[in-house]
């Protein structure tokens, strides 16, 4: 890009020297774009933890009995890999660090609702993340229940639940008062002229997600509250010792949780909803669709929790009455992908690597999805639950969806952030690295879940270890290109060309700001006249 | 930035609601102690409920705000009757 | 801080605050709603059981509490509509009467709690362990959520003593009360729960 | 084409083939769709954009048509599951019990296996209990799973329709040694069927009384042997009244078997731990085995020399 060009004029917000110095001017800026950086880090550094807890379970699959840890260690590791990367990593992920960065940018306000609030629960979801990191150093041990805090194992295993479960709760709120911001923010500080219906479709996907933290959250919060009562007072909720019911368990922590995979995967075909009309300089096709669906995943998305407990011994009535909804609620993502496909049609493709990332996880994700029919479906839902095959489902459909949208949005987002270019030629190697080791590591689960094999098993029948293999060969392959995609992402931020304004010449508002944005976002308030998408 | 001008419920309204309120109150202690079997439960919730609106309505202003807000009100109890309709799909066929 | 800060007054978006507070409101009410799923599924599954031990609950304690929480509930909104109208003295009075029944609601429940607590019922206890499931069930739910709602009451009381001293600082005025006025739907929201606490636990038979 | 290990393989198997050959189609059509756009309408190719507009038939179609296929699905999907809620008139019956981390099945008569043996051709109930916490009752090769849960009686049902054995894992993750928690099911001819379940020993008449029952009911012996053999905790023979080594708080020290020791060990497990056993295995039964049951226990261990 051009060479000539100058150190920007304007103090950008990475460059304002507020009245902290240093780190303190980030952790206590009140600014949006300050506070996405801050989730960016913390974040990644999670991720490279339970990234690194993913590897060494795959180390220890790679052959059966024990490999490097010992049984009651692994157990620990799966679950504490589950809470990071689900309640530290992919909850928060997508709409913290792009949610706060993009959504006032894209809507054309100079920040969220309450800067304050935003700022606070950055700071929640560390204390969160502190206790959870905890949890490993205690002197009852991991917590070894699983993510799912099933009772009454939960209430009853000597390690550190109380701990894990508070952290949970802890990030949950983290997660309520996020959602709250982005609604407000969305309902009351859009440019003048700008409908909810021309509103960019980013946008859209955080409102749906946002009201699905808001109002799944609270349930699971007081179910684990619940649980810890349990455990202290002795008070017989779910345990059937003391008169409890442990499905009445499964169903609360559902009720959020269910919702909670589209808290994930909303923000990630957000993402994905801006990525493909600017890399082919066409308009989204279906706007209206593309948004509808967006709430429509998220209300119906409420109704379908039980399709987890398909075995758990409900009754028989809701067993094909959960079946029959979730089978509906994945109509609403099909029209998302049909939108996507078409809107390349005609279009003018310029292959760069946030496209070619998005091309990744349209695949990665028709995969999940349709994986995740099998499991709706009530007949091979018995044959495959609690085996690998969900393990493959919802690592295709949460790394390779939500977490391929994050690297495809961290590509795309780039030049605005820091204001810099990375590598394209690094980045594209990255990519196509990334998507061969993600699918050896795996793609075999499937079929050896279909075989059987259950999941959270230290230990397995010989004949499953040569697809444990391919797994964990996958899995250093994976690591292997995660390397490189944030080396490159380093380099280019430290000592990457100037980008310009407008890279990939996208049509939304925060193209129109210089790259990195100044302070306020927008000298003067921008008028919306026109749809999104609309390029020339 | 207020977009309408703000409604001050008078206090005669609130001391009116109040005791419609302390009524419905004691009604409900009534009916709960004679036996009517099943229909007690429907009764004191049924109550509750008309307690519930009141209170949400004229103590919380419902009333003077915007039909956005009214929605989302609604929705919030539509959702949450939804969810226990459906959770007793599974313990009342059990 | 920033500068941020001198713009937030600039524009102040009164709807924007209450749109949250509405939105928080949700989420209590949903943190409720779970407590009340669990009840209604043990309520259907041990109805003889429930009924016994909610005999076991003083209706006339249940009573005043309830009256003491809906007088409490209109004195808050009658100091919102004092402060509407620019009469302080009215609104500090009623803030200060609300806060006293709050105080008075404690009181009451500690008494309540306390002849419990005598009779050796209280969260795993040696006698609640005797129960049969449907008692045990019931005194758990009935100490958790009057429990939680006792929470909420006392940090609705901090968010009016809030309110409070903001009236005295001229903070909350006729022309922006935002404080007070979330201040006081979260006062009415501990009320709207309680309103459905009340029959569940005390009246139901 | 399907095997035949169970009567519900063919339909489960059926669903499966047909929503993974749907899906097959889209993910190969809508990828195959995608590549080619990419390569013709590459900017090379194609360097200015033709508009496309909405064409909301276009888009009703493809609300509707996958919206058939799933009710579709969905439909398999029940018809295939249906029959294993159906338990036919007069089938065997059998009660399995899973617990911390075995597998026992008790045959009419109070006979108690643990492998489960079945004759090949009779339709089997097989109610499911357990004492502890969730585990998991799942044949893959059957096509048949579903959770054990204590307090809630959970059933299952089927006909073996091959001879052979077949692996039976835990599924629900149920603590340390889940993973370990396997069985074999056995089909064989009725005619060996009877001839081994009738040497199969009828379970022996409580020898240790009350304290073994309340034992066996809390899943005691999963870990605890009463005949000296090491499973995943110490064994209780000859133990009570010796001298053992223990660590409390990290630091070793010696105590003597007694009541008090007793006591501490079951309600507060972690407080001292025994030998080498690494801690947080045993998890308290205060809420669960009561004082009185605390002497019981204590007799009986008594009694094991
Ligand atoms: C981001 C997270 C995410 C998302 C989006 C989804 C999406 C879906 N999930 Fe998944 N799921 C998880 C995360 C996610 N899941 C996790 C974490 C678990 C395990 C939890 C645990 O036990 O630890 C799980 C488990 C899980 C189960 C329980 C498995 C079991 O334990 O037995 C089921 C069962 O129904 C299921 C189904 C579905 C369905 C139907 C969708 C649908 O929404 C998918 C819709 C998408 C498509 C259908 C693809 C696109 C469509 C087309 C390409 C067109 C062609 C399709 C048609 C013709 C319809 N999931
Ligand atoms: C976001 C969700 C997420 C992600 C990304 C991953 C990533 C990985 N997971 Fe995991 N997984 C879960 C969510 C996730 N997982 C959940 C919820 C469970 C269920 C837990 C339970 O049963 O309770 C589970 C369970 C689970 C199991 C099953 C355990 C069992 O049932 O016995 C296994 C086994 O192999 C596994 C492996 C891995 C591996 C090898 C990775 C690898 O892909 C990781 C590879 C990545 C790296 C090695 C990257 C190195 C990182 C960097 C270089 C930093 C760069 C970062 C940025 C720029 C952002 N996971
Ligand atoms: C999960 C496996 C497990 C179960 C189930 C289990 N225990 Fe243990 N138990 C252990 C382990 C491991 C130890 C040694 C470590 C320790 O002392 O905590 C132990 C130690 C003990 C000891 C001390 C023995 C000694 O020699 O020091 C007693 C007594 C005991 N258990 C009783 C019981 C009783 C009674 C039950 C059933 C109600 C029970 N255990 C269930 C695993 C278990
Ligand atoms: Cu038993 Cu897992
Ligand atoms: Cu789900």
């Amino acid at each position: 890009m051009s060479k000539e060009k100058e150190t920007p004029k304007y103090e950008s917000y990475l460059d304002y020297q507020g009245k902290y110095k240093g780190i303190w001017g980030w952790v206590f800026s009140t600014d949006h774009k300050r506070i996405a950086l801050l989730y960016l880090y913390a974040i990644t550094a999670f991720f490279f933890v339970g990234a690194i807890i993913g590897l060494m379970m795959r180390i220890e699959l790679s052959a059966p009995g024990e490999t490097i840890v010992k049984a009651q260690t692994y157990n620990g590791l799966f679950t504490v890999h589950g809470v990071i990367m689900i309640f530290m990593v992919v909850i928060p992920g997508l709409s913290a660090v792009f949610g706060n960065f993009l959504l006032p940018l894209q809507i054309g306000a100079k920040d969220v609702a309450f800067p304050k609030l935003n700022r606070f629960t950055w700071w929640i979801l560390m204390v969160g993340s502190v206790m959870a990191i905890l949890t490993q150093f205690l002197r009852q041990g991991p917590p070894d229940t699983g993510w799912t805090f099933y009772a009454p194992y939960s209430t009853t295993t000597g390690t550190s639940v109380i701990l894990a479960t508070s952290a949970a709760f802890v990030l949950g709120f983290a997660s309520i008062l996020t959602g709250l911001n982005f609604i407000v923010t969305i309902h009351r500080m859009r440019a003048p002229g700008m409908k909810f219906f021309n509103m960019p479709l980013f946008p859209w996907a955080i409102y749906a997600a946002s009201w699905i933290q808001l109002l799944a959250t609270p349930i699971v919060g007081i179910t684990l509250v619940m649980l810890i009562f349990e455990r202290v007072f002795g008070i017989g909720f779910f345990d059937p010792q003391l008169g409890g019911d442990p499905i009445l368990f499964q169903h609360l922590f559902w009720i959020y949780s269910h919702p909670a995979v589209y808290i994930m995967i909303l923000p990630a075909m957000g993402v994905i909803t801006e990525i493909i009309p600017t890399f082919c300089q066409q308009k989204i096709y279906g706007y209206r669709a593309i948004a509808i669906s967006s709430l429509a995943i998220a209300g119906v998305g409420f109704l379908v929790w039980g399709h987890h407990m398909y075995t758990s011994g409900m009754s028989d009535q809701a067993r094909w009455f959960f079946s029959l909804l979730t089978f509906i609620v994945a109509v609403p993502s099909a029209i998302k992908v049909f939108n996507w496909i078409l809107t390349m049609y005609k279009g003018s493709i310029d292959l760069k690597p946030p496209f070619l990332y998005a091309l990744f996880f349209i695949f990665l994700f028709i995969i999940g999805g349709t994986t995740g029919l099998i499991l709706g479906s009530v007949a091979t839902n018995v044959q495959v639950h609690d085996t690998a095959f969900v393990v493959a489902h919802f690592h295709y459909i949460i790394f390779g969806g939500m977490g391929f949208a994050f690297f495809a949005g961290i590509h795309f987002w780039f030049p605005k952030m820091y204001g810099r270019m990375y590598n394209f030629k690094r980045a594209n190697w990255g990519a196509v690295l990334l998507f061969i080791g993600f699918n050896l590591l795996y793609f075999p689960q499937f079929i050896i879940g279909f075989q059987g094999m259950p999941r959270r098993y230290y230990d397995y029948l010989p004949e499953f270890q040569w697809a444990q293999v391919i797994s964990t060969f996958g899995g250093f392959l994976l690591f292997i290109a995660l390397i490189i995609m944030v080396v490159n992402l380093v380099l280019g931020a430290k000592r990457g060309e100037i980008a310009t304004a407008n890279p990939w010449k996208g049509s939304t508002l925060e193209w129109m700001v210089p790259s990195p944005p100044p302070l306020e976002n927008f000298d003067e308030e921008p008028v919306v006249k026109k749809n999104p998408y609309e390029y020339d | 930035m207020s977009e309408h001008t703000p409604h001050i419920t008078p206090y005669r309204t609130l001391g009116i609601i109040l005791l419609i309120l302390l009524t419905l109150t004691f009604v409900t202690i009534e009916i709960t102690s004679i036996h009517l079997g099943a229909f007690t439960v429907t009764a004191a919730l049924l109550i509750a409920g008309i307690k519930g609106f009141i209170v949400l309505t004229y103590f919380m202003h419902l009333k003077h705000e915007s039909l956005l807000l009214k929605i989302l009100v609604a929705m919030v109890f539509v959702l949450f009757a939804i969810i226990v309709l459906i959770t007793f799909i599974d313990y009342a066929f059990r | 801080m920033s500068n941020h800060e001198v713009h937030e007054h600039v524009h102040r978006d009164d709807e924007a605050q209450k749109l949250g507070m509405w939105l928080f409101i949700f989420t209590e009410l949903l943190l409720f709603g779970g407590l009340f799923l669990v009840y209604s599924i043990f309520r259907a599954q041990y109805p003889a059981n429930f009924h016994e031990s909610s005999l076991e609950l003083s209706v006339t304690l249940g009573t005043i509490n309830t009256v003491i929480l809906l007088v409490s509930s209109m004195s808050v909104a009658l100091s919102l509509s004092a402060v509407q109208k620019g009469n302080y003295k009215l609104a500090k009075i009623m803030l200060l009467l609300t806060v006293a029944l709050a105080f008075a609601f404690m009181v009451n429940k500690y008494f309540e709690w306390g002849a419990k607590f005598h009779h050796g019922l209280y969260p795993g206890s040696e006698l609640m362990q005797l129960l049969d499931r449907g008692h045990h069930l019931y005194f758990s739910l009935y100490f958790f959520m009057t429990g939680l709602h006792a929470l909420h009451i006392i940090i609705g009381v901090i968010l009016l003593l809030i309110s409070y001293v903001k009236i005295q600082k001229s903070k909350v005025v006729a022309d922006n009360y935002m404080h007070l006025e979330n201040a006081a739907l979260y006062w009415h929201l501990v009320d709207l729960i309680w309103i459905f606490l009340f029959p569940l636990m005390y009246l139901i038979s | 084409m399907f095997s035949n290990a169970s009567n519900f393989v063919q339909g489960v198997d059926t669903a499966f083939a047909i929503i993974v050959g749907i899906s097959l189609f889209f993910l190969i059509g809508l990828t195959a769709l995608m590549i080619y756009f990419v390569i013709r309408y590459s900017r090379k190719r194609h360097p200015k954009t033709e508009y496309v507009k909405d064409n909301p038939w276009l888009e009703a179609t493809w609300i509707g048509v996958p919206l058939i296929i799933v009710l579709y699905m969905f439909y398999i999907g029940w018809e295939g599951f249906l029959p294993m809620r159906q338990v036919p008139e007069g089938a065997m019956k059998v009660k399995a019990i899973g617990k911390m981390w075995v597998y026992e099945f008790e045959y009419e008569g109070n006979k108690v296996s643990d492998t489960l043996v079945l004759p090949i051709d009779k339709p089997v109930r097989i109610d499911l209990y357990s004492p502890d916490v969730l585990h998991g009752f799942s044949v893959p090769a059957f096509r048949i799973k579903e959770d054990m849960v204590p307090v809630k009686d959970n059933y299952t049902w089927f006909k073996p329709g091959e001879l052979g054995e077949f692996d039976l894992f835990c599924t629900v993750y149920c603590g340390l040694s889940h993973s370990s928690m396997h069985s074999i099911v056995k089909i064989v001819p009725e005619l060996e069927f009877n001839k081994w379940l009738a040497a199969l020993p009828v379970r022996k008449k409580e020898v240790g009384g009350q304290g073994k029952k309340i034992l066996d009911k809390n899943g005691c012996f999963a870990c605890h042997s009463v005949d000296g053999t090491k499973l995943v905790g110490p064994t209780f023979k000859g133990s009570y009244g010796s001298k053992i080594k223990v660590k409390t708080n990290g630091a070793v020290r010696e105590v003597i078997f007694d009541e008090k020791y007793l006591e501490k060990s079951i309600y507060e497990p972690d407080a001292d731990i025994s030998g080498e056993y690494p801690q947080g295995l045993m998890k308290s039964y205060k809420k669960v085995i009561s004082k009185e049951d605390l002497v019981v226990i204590n007799d009986y261990l008594k009694g094991l020399k």
